[in-house]
């Protein structure tokens, strides 16, 4: 039926675009994993985090008011002014920023050269703390960010495909806008880790914790920046999610989409991160349009996951993985 | 000197191997149990028991079973709350299919299905390590909170695929089911958390245990020295997964009376018991104690701290219930990241050093 | 020769001791006065504490929990203890440590030019053919990712990586591990050499006494966390225990080691 | 005192939802001790406990509030309420689940301990069928009618009711599951796009709903045929979506908006007197006034209780009595400041589910007010009473349970 | 000459070598474009101490790992006992009594001195899972007469003190003696000694000399052995194979090896001891 072909088309389109909202949050995953080996867990709270903050300086919320209110027994809300977006997304990246500072002096760099498994934890760690911490700030209310992207149905692509096929396609805007940022983000991370000594630094520290530091690589650098980019990619994926689906404590939840895409692609690349996002994103939109209605629906939590265990099956370092090491 | 090794000798082999080769541990042990079984029962109320010492029993099952998956044989999972959920299941159906058979035998039964299931899922362990492999187990997470929620057979086709525990007894005394008294549950709960304990001390002493830890430190050498690297790793699996599987079924039967699967035994349980080993300490039996206790007393104390005496907003305690228990997650990894059994053992070293610094 | 009386010291570690993870004491007062422009040995069997010397110095200590409890180290009249490692490249200090640890992901190019991280001078590719020209075996496997090159291969490029970096000291901990007895030559004679063009100070821990006594000029011997003896080079070379324990000879020359049993064997293997 | 617990969420995946929920409850509660000292003389204590919507933290906190000397629960949580069904029975706690909980307990000759009226899930699938059959002239056949559900318990519960509605009045039922959290609803809209059903019923919950709404928008599924539970029909699900949304519908078993004479003294002796338990932005929305409304069933059931057993210190079996013989009619809602907010409740002792009635509200997004777009609709008792007769026989069998009321 | 003899031979010294025990055929190993391995054949015989030597990067290693079947070579065969070896993985080897140790140390180092020895004793250990959880009967008394061999070998390598000691914290050489003990618990006919005396001092060379002569002596195991000391080698072993680039260049009694000028050439360079 080539009705069936066309709804086809129409999923895995959308299945790529979905796909790339799931590398963007993958994308800080691999920049933390590729720099020091961290998994970073509290990537997702990190997303939340940034769009919180972002939403609270364009609504001039007062932080931590519901504490202070608590305490003090004030009765402070917001400052009464609105921010544009610009000017608050550049003070939401600089939050980042700073937050990145406070992790490297108070978490990071106390755990130098600790099993993986360990550093994995502390980012759980971290992310409980970050999740309570934008809960005070902020408010646990559900939060509406609008910085101005267009969304829903692009018209174009409807014309044009309805009168190529007499079917229109829908598309997102909101997607359209994400994919272009996402492959630039990619496309300028890419060169950064490929060509700069820095990116040669960030995985020399990856591999060797303690040799990097006596070759004279400040640990303390490297990892402030990677976590002040993978900050900033989180805000940007935090802005995406949240103009879909508002802001609030969900969003974090969006780490666990980004990991089979992680695993797919290959935890130390930044192209993988992109191609794994599409891969999954297209696999388990056709797999939930075609097989979800016949076997009960909902498969998409787990489809992602058992599509990319599959594969590692055949390359258990993912698509563009570094191989692991085996000698003795 | 607080602690005393020196004039504790060993005349055999045996004797060094034993669980407790200090008389200073072997008697604090002793007491140790002499109150759980002794002294707790006695005194024990619904509150604490269901609020602090059954749910503390079984993640410390829980907490062993991962223990050995994870702190011995070295395989990160991330499919815990999957495999518990396999024991709830397990347990439900036994319960209902086979009303007149002794519940004991039906969370054994639990368990050895969990095991069956945790090989398969296992499998994948010998080609995909470290951090691939966890991510990979959580397909287990995610396909079996989806299969337990979609097949209706699972839940006996009740309306909402919720499923509750019918009361079943043991010499009398009911242990499953809302009329089930405080001690009942408790030391139903003790008694197969200390015989799984006894269990896993022995195979973590002997030749099971080496090779799991052997394949956790380097599984290549390992292999070269003569370690299968299939039969061991499915083996912990095995082994790991009956343990959880036993805690599913616990959690489901006793502890909670009745259960949905996303919600009782979602990702947030695999985190959970993972943080305990971690935070006990990876590869020991009284980290995997140390933790649990960590884990369920901590939030519980936080709250009745913050809300029941500084009197504070639940949603303020809630959230800085997070962030302290997230902060000291981090603290604690910080301070000693071989977890508080370590931090125990080094406390030792200490005392036996005392007065002196070295 | 140098004469390390009449120069200045460069480094000095004062009276320090170690412990490991707050319980085990390692280094129980080390002294050590290491002069500009010369090259130390380090002497001592295994576990004497030459790596935890080095990893003092190089402020490498706390990534393994263990930390100065006490005295000083020094490094141009400046108190180095509290700096990070990072910091201590910047001043002309590295450390080449001991078991490799190459970067196994990386080739042995980025390897050799991670060395070069804290420089920001244009002639980094000249050093690189210098790394070449003293290890061609490293030219050869420079695309090779470091973790599949043999163990000699990384020694050389632990070395390599070290001297990228254009130090003014080395701390070389155990560099004839591993290594062809030919190469062993070849790499003291690049420490020798470099020792002499540029006057790169050395300190360097070795096993291989006999060589090492060769090519240093002052060396102190360690036993369990103490200096117990320390000389010149060539003092040190001629002291009968030395000769004993440290180089293997006898009176009458080099012993085989197919003799030593004779005469050594503590205990009988019980079958 | 008497104790009345809150268990709440402020925090996690629900908490958007949960705090103006919880804030109503409170308020109503502060009001009465405010402005009357209480019910019949006695204050109300309102110990607060969060559970985060999390099983295990629920029995924490019932366990906690418990020996406190509780007297009736209100989970606010499909997963919490099957678990503690069991332990009130045993305990002798009242669990009061309006709209939400074990449809089932309905039937008070299984369910001695359980309320939940006025009206259950079944009601609400129910209400919402005849509400469409009201539109189509009586006649659904040959349409098709698709469910986006939560996939949790709570999201299954209408399926049963829904399949035999669809065989009664020949509809055809598209199931549509969206996994918790619901962040990500590309693949199921798609669906409906593709199926073009005529209309599209939710039952979701949190940020599902909003997502859900947004999507419909996005492929501009027409509103007006867009109707959700009222669990999906607060202001948090369809301001997001924006203008697009106007026009959503949702079931509702109470008024909402501020306009309720009960608001003067709300104002006065609680908002005012800096009582107020929230931040003061949700007095008058949907969610606030379903905890509004929770509050006032208890309180009148307390006061019920106080009335039959004679004195003022009641104790959890005599609030129990007064659940069971509550008769709320339009003259006390009118009394209590709340005049037309809800059906009139008369309860009995089989009878634990009340009117099963609820109305169709649609969302006007210029106003950003919820208007009412019908009258009561009452659910149709031919095909839920076998259905509930059958979910509590079940339980009874399980559970060793005799009827009572005979 | 008598090396050529099939049932073996005298060394000047009066121990008896035997048959040949392993036999390498035709080896070649590639990895991408690197040859480690080109086409290399020697023997081993029982009872032999046989040295491999090459400079570095010359594939000594890569053969031990062919020898102990890590990497399966593109081409040649492995004969063992008489029997050409099929594909075999790694554990199924050490099962037919081949140990070895490493040169880069892999030891377990989340494990005790004691419990890494005993890793060594895994192949020979049979008590089934059962009986190990109940630890009664059979597996405690196999744990204790594993215990006691394993006890001897820590007398006989002088590693009482640290037998309790986790192995990370030992220093390097303590490290290589403890490797060699769990090789040694193995019990095997064939050890595979990768550079055990890399980073010791020549007193600590002399003790691990003494322990493989004694192994070699009262057990009768046949030692292959990597080493970059001359002295060592030369003094050690029976018979020395060097490579070079992956070619086999030389092979023979220390004695000519050393005479062999492309050896002196590719290795030795001038002597000096
Ligand atoms: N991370 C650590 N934790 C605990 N103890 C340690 C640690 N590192 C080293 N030690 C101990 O410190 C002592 C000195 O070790 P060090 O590595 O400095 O010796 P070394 O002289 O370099 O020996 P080698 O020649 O074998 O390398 C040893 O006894 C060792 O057990
Ligand atoms: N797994 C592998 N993948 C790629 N190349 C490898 C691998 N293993 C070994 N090689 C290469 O094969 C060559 C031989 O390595 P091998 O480790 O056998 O050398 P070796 O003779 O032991 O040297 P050394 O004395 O330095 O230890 C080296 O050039 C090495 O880089
Ligand atoms: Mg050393
Ligand atoms: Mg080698």
């Amino acid at each position: 039926m080539p009705d069936q072909l066309l709804y086809a088309i129409e999923a895995g389109l959308n299945g790529l675009m979905a796909g790339v909202l799931y590398a963007l949050v993958a994308l800080g995953f691999v920049l933390i994993f590729k720099a020091s080996g961290i998994f970073n867990y509290a990537q997702g709270v990190l997303a939340l985090f940034a769009a919180l903050t972002l939403v609270g300086f364009q609504n001039g919320q007062i932080p931590f008011a519901h504490l202070i209110n608590a305490i003090f027994g004030t009765d402070l809300h917001t400052f009464g002014w609105q921010l544009p977006a610009i000017v608050a997304i550049v003070l939401a990246a600089g939050v980042m920023v700073i937050l990145s500072i406070i992790i490297e002096r108070y978490v990071l760099k106390h755990l130098v050269n600790q099993a993986p498994i360990i550093l994995f934890m502390a980012t759980i760690g971290l992310a409980y703390f970050l999740e309570g911490l934008g809960d005070i700030m902020w408010g646990a209310d559900i939060k509406k960010l609008d910085v101005g992207l267009p969304q829903g149905i692009n018209e174009t692509i409807d014309t044009v495909t309805y009168n190529a096929f007499g079917y229109g396609f829908f598309i997102d805007n909101l997607d359209i806008v994400a994919s272009v940022v996402a492959a630039l983000l990619v496309i300028s991370l890419t060169i950064f880790s490929q060509y700069s000594k820095q990116g040669r630094a960030l995985r020399a520290v990856a591999d060797d914790h303690q040799a990097a530091l006596s070759v004279g690589i400040s640990l303390r650098f490297i990892w402030v920046l990677v976590w002040s980019i993978a900050g900033f990619v989180a805000l940007v994926a935090g802005i995406m999610w949240g103009s879909k689906s508002g802001v609030q404590f969900s969003l974090s939840l969006i780490a666990l989409k980004a990991l089979p895409v992680l695993m797919l692609g290959g935890f130390t690349s930044i192209p993988g991160a992109i191609v794994g996002g599409l891969i999954i994103g297209m696999g388990e939109k056709l797999f939930e349009f075609f097989v979800g209605p016949m076997i009960g629906g909902a498969t998409e939590n787990w489809f992602a996951y058992v599509l990319a265990l599959l594969f590692l099956v055949f390359r258990p370092q993912g698509l563009f993985g570094e191989k692991i090491i085996e000698r003795v | 000197m607080f602690y005393r090794e020196a004039g504790d000798f060993k005349t055999s082999y045996a004797d060094d191997s034993q669980t407790f080769p200090i008389r200073f541990d072997r008697l604090r042990y002793y007491a140790v149990m002499a109150v759980a079984f002794g002294v707790i029962p006695f005194f024990i109320n619904d509150y604490w028991a269901n609020a602090v010492f059954v749910p503390f029993l079984i993640y410390a099952i829980a907490a062993l079973g991962l223990n050995i998956l994870t702190g011995y044989c070295g395989q990160v999972s991330l499919g815990t709350g999957g495999f518990m959920a396999v024991g709830a299941y397990a347990v439900y159906k036994l319960m209902t299919a086979f009303p007149d058979v002794s519940i004991l035998i039906h969370v054994l039964l639990a368990g050895g299905i969990t095991a069956m299931v945790g090989v398969l899922f296992g499998l994948p362990s010998l080609r995909i390590k470290g951090f691939y492999l966890a991510v990979a187990t959580l397909a287990a997470q995610f396909f079996l909170v989806w299969l337990f929620n979609k097949v209706p057979w699972f839940y006996n086709y009740s309306a909402s695929g919720q499923i509750s525990a019918p009361e079943r007894t043991i010499l009398g005394q009911a242990v499953t089911g809302a009329n089930t008294t405080a001690p009942a549950k408790y030391l139903f709960c003790l008694i197969i958390l200390v015989a799984l304990a006894w269990l896993a001390r022995n195979l973590t002493r002997g030749t099971v245990g080496r090779k799991w830890m052997a394949i956790r430190d380097m599984d290549i050498a390992a292999e070269i020295i003569g370690v299968n690297p299939l039969t061991t790793k499915l083996s912990a699996f095995a082994i790991s997964s009956f343990y959880i599987g036993v805690a599913g079924a616990l959690f489901f039967a006793v502890y909670l009376g009745a259960a949905e699967v996303g919600e009782a035994f979602g990702i947030q349980k695999s985190f959970l018991i993972l943080f305990m080993i971690i935070i006990g300490g990876l590869g020991s039996i009284f980290g995997s104690f140390a933790g649990a206790a960590f884990m369920v007393l901590m939030p519980v104390l936080l709250k009745n701290l913050l809300v029941g005496q500084l009197g504070w907003a639940t949603d303020l305690a809630a959230h800085l219930e997070l962030m302290i228990v997230g902060a000291l997650i981090v603290i604690f990894l910080i301070a000693e990241p071989h977890g508080m059994a370590q931090l125990w053992r080094l406390a030792k070293e200490k005392l036996r050093l005392w007065p002196f610094p070295h | 020769m140098l004469d390390a009386t009449k120069t200045d010291t460069l480094l000095e570690v004062n009276n320090i001791e170690v412990i490991y993870n707050h319980v085990i004491l390692v280094l129980k007062g080390v002294s050590l006065s290491v002069p500009k422009g010369g090259i130390t040995a380090l002497l001592g069997g295994n576990g004497a504490g030459k790596t935890t010397t080095l990893k003092a110095i190089s402020n490498l200590l706390h990534s393994e929990r263990g930390e100065v409890t006490k005295g000083s180290i020094v490094y141009r009249g400046e108190r180095v203890q509290d700096m990070s490692p990072a910091d201590l490249v910047k001043k002309g200090v590295i450390q080449v440590m001991e078991g490799r640890h190459c970067f196994g992901h990386l080739t042995v190019e980025d390897n050799l030019l991670t060395g070069a991280y804290t420089r920001t001078d244009r002639e980094v590719a000249k050093d690189l053919e210098m790394v070449y020209h003293y290890f061609p075996r490293l030219k050869e496997r420079r695309k090779s990712q470091a973790g599949y090159t043999s163990g000699g291969e990384q020694q050389m490029v632990a070395i390599g990586r070290a001297l990228m970096s254009r130090p003014e000291t080395i701390l070389l901990d155990e560099p004839s591990m591993g290594l062809a007895p030919q190469l062993v030559e070849q790499i003291f004679e690049i420490v020798k050499a470099v020792n002499e063009k540029e006057g790169v100070t050395f300190l360097l821990a070795e096993q291989n006494t006999n060589v090492a006594l060769r090519y240093a000029h002052y060396g102190y011997i360690l036993e369990s966390g103490r200096v117990v003896m320390d000389g010149p080079a060539k003092d040190l070379r001629e002291n009968p225990d030395v000769k004993e324990f440290y180089l293997g000879m006898s009176d009458k020359g080099r012993k085989s080691f197919r003799d030593v049993r004779s005469y050594r064997r503590r205990k009988r293997w019980l079958a | 005192d008497l104790v009345v617990p809150n268990l709440s969420y402020r925090t996690g995946p629900y908490a958007p939802n949960g705090i103006p929920y919880a804030d109503g409850f409170n308020d109503y509660f502060t009001l009465l001790n405010e402005r009357d000292g209480g019910i019949g003389g006695e204050l109300v204590r309102v110990p607060e406990c969060e559970t985060a919507y999390n099983t295990e933290k629920g029995v924490e906190c019932y366990e906690s509030t418990k020996g406190d000397g509780a007297l009736v629960f209100n989970p606010l949580s499909t997963g919490i309420t099957y678990q503690l069904i069991p332990k009130v029975t045993a305990d002798g706690i009242t669990l009061y689940t309006p709209g939400y909980g074990r449809t089932s307990a309905a039937n008070g000759k299984i369910f001695e301990w359980v309320f939940n009226y006025p009206a259950n899930y079944w009601d609400g699938a129910s209400v919402a069928v005849k509400h469409l059959l009201d539109e189509n002239g009586g006649d659904l056949s040959g349409k098709k009618i698709a469910l986006v559900y939560h996939n949790s318990a709570y999201g299954k519960e209408p399926i049963r009711t829904l399949q035999e509605l669809s065989a009664k009045h020949g509809f055809e039922l598209v199931e549509i599951p969206v996994d918790h959290p619901g962040q990500e609803q590309k693949s199921q809209w798609l669906q409906i796009r593709r199926d073009k059903p005529d209309y599209v019923l939710m039952w979701g919950w949190g940020v599902m709903n909003a997502v859900a709404i947004q999507e419909a928008v996005n492929i501009r599924y027409p509103m007006d045929h867009f109707i959700g539970v009222w669990w999906s029909g607060s202001e948090n699900d369809v301001i997001p979506a924006g203008e697009g949304a106007n026009g959503y519908k949702a079931i509702g078993f109470h008024g909402t908006g501020a306009d309720y004479p009960v608001y003067g003294d709300l104002k006065q002796y609680v908002y005012d007197a800096g009582k107020a338990a929230g931040d003061g932005s949700n007095p008058g929305n949907v969610l606030y006034s379903r905890g509004m409304y929770a509050a006032m069933i208890i309180s009148e059931a307390i006061r019920k209780g106080q009335e039959i057993a004679g004195h003022s210190a009641v104790n959890a079996a005599e609030v129990r009595e007064g659940f069971e013989n509550l008769n709320l009619t339009q003259e006390r809602l009118t009394e209590l400041g709340l005049p037309g907010f809800a059906q009139p409740i008369e309860a009995t002792c089989a009878d634990h589910g009340g009117p099963g009635s609820a109305m169709i509200f649609q969302w006007d997004a210029a106003a950003s007010t919820w208007n009412q777009a019908s009258d009561w609709i009452t659910a149709d008792s031919e095909v839920l009473d076998p259905l509930i007769a059958e979910d509590s026989a079940a339980f009874a069998a399980e559970n060793n349970i005799a009827e009572r009321c005979n | 000459m008598n090396q050529m003899n099939p049932e073996g031979y005298v060394t000047a010294d009066g121990r008896k070598i035997g048959p040949v025990l392993m036999e390498m055929k035709n080896i070649s190993l590639r990895f991408g474009g690197v040859k480690a391995i080109t086409d290399i054949s020697f023997d081993i015989r029982e009872g032999e101490i046989r040295a491999i030597i090459g400079p570095n990067g010359a594939g000594k290693s890569s053969m031990l790992n062919v020898i102990s079947g890590f990497y399966v070579p593109q081409d040649g065969e492995v004969w063992f006992r008489g029997y050409k070896r099929g594909p075999m993985k790694p554990y199924q080897v050490a099962r037919l009594g081949i140990a070895r140790t490493f040169q880069n140390i892999a030891l377990f180092d989340g494990m005790s001195v004691l419990d890494n020895i005993m890793t060594g004793r895994l192949t020979l250990m049979k008590s089934g899972l059962f009986s190990q959880a109940m630890w009664w009967g059979k597996a405690e008394k196999e744990e204790t007469e594993h215990r006691e061999k394993v006890e001897k070998i820590i007398d006989f390598l002088e590693i009482q003190p640290i037998r309790k000691t986790p192995v990370g914290r030992l220093p390097y050489g303590l490290k290589k003696r403890v490797e060699l003990a769990r090789a040694l618990a193995a019990e095997p006919k064939l050890l595979l000694l990768d550079e055990p005396m890399a980073g010791m001092n020549v007193e600590e060379k002399e003790d691990m000399c003494r322990f493989i002569l004694d192994v070699n002596d009262e057990f009768g195991t046949t030692i292959a052995l990597i080493e970059h000391d001359m002295g060592v080698v030369m003094d050690l072993s029976d018979r020395v194979v060097v490579m070079d680039y992956g070619k086999k260049i030389g092979d023979g009694t220390p004695d000519e090896v050393r005479s062999n000028p492309d050896v002196i050439n590719a290795y030795l360079g001038v002597s000096h001891d």
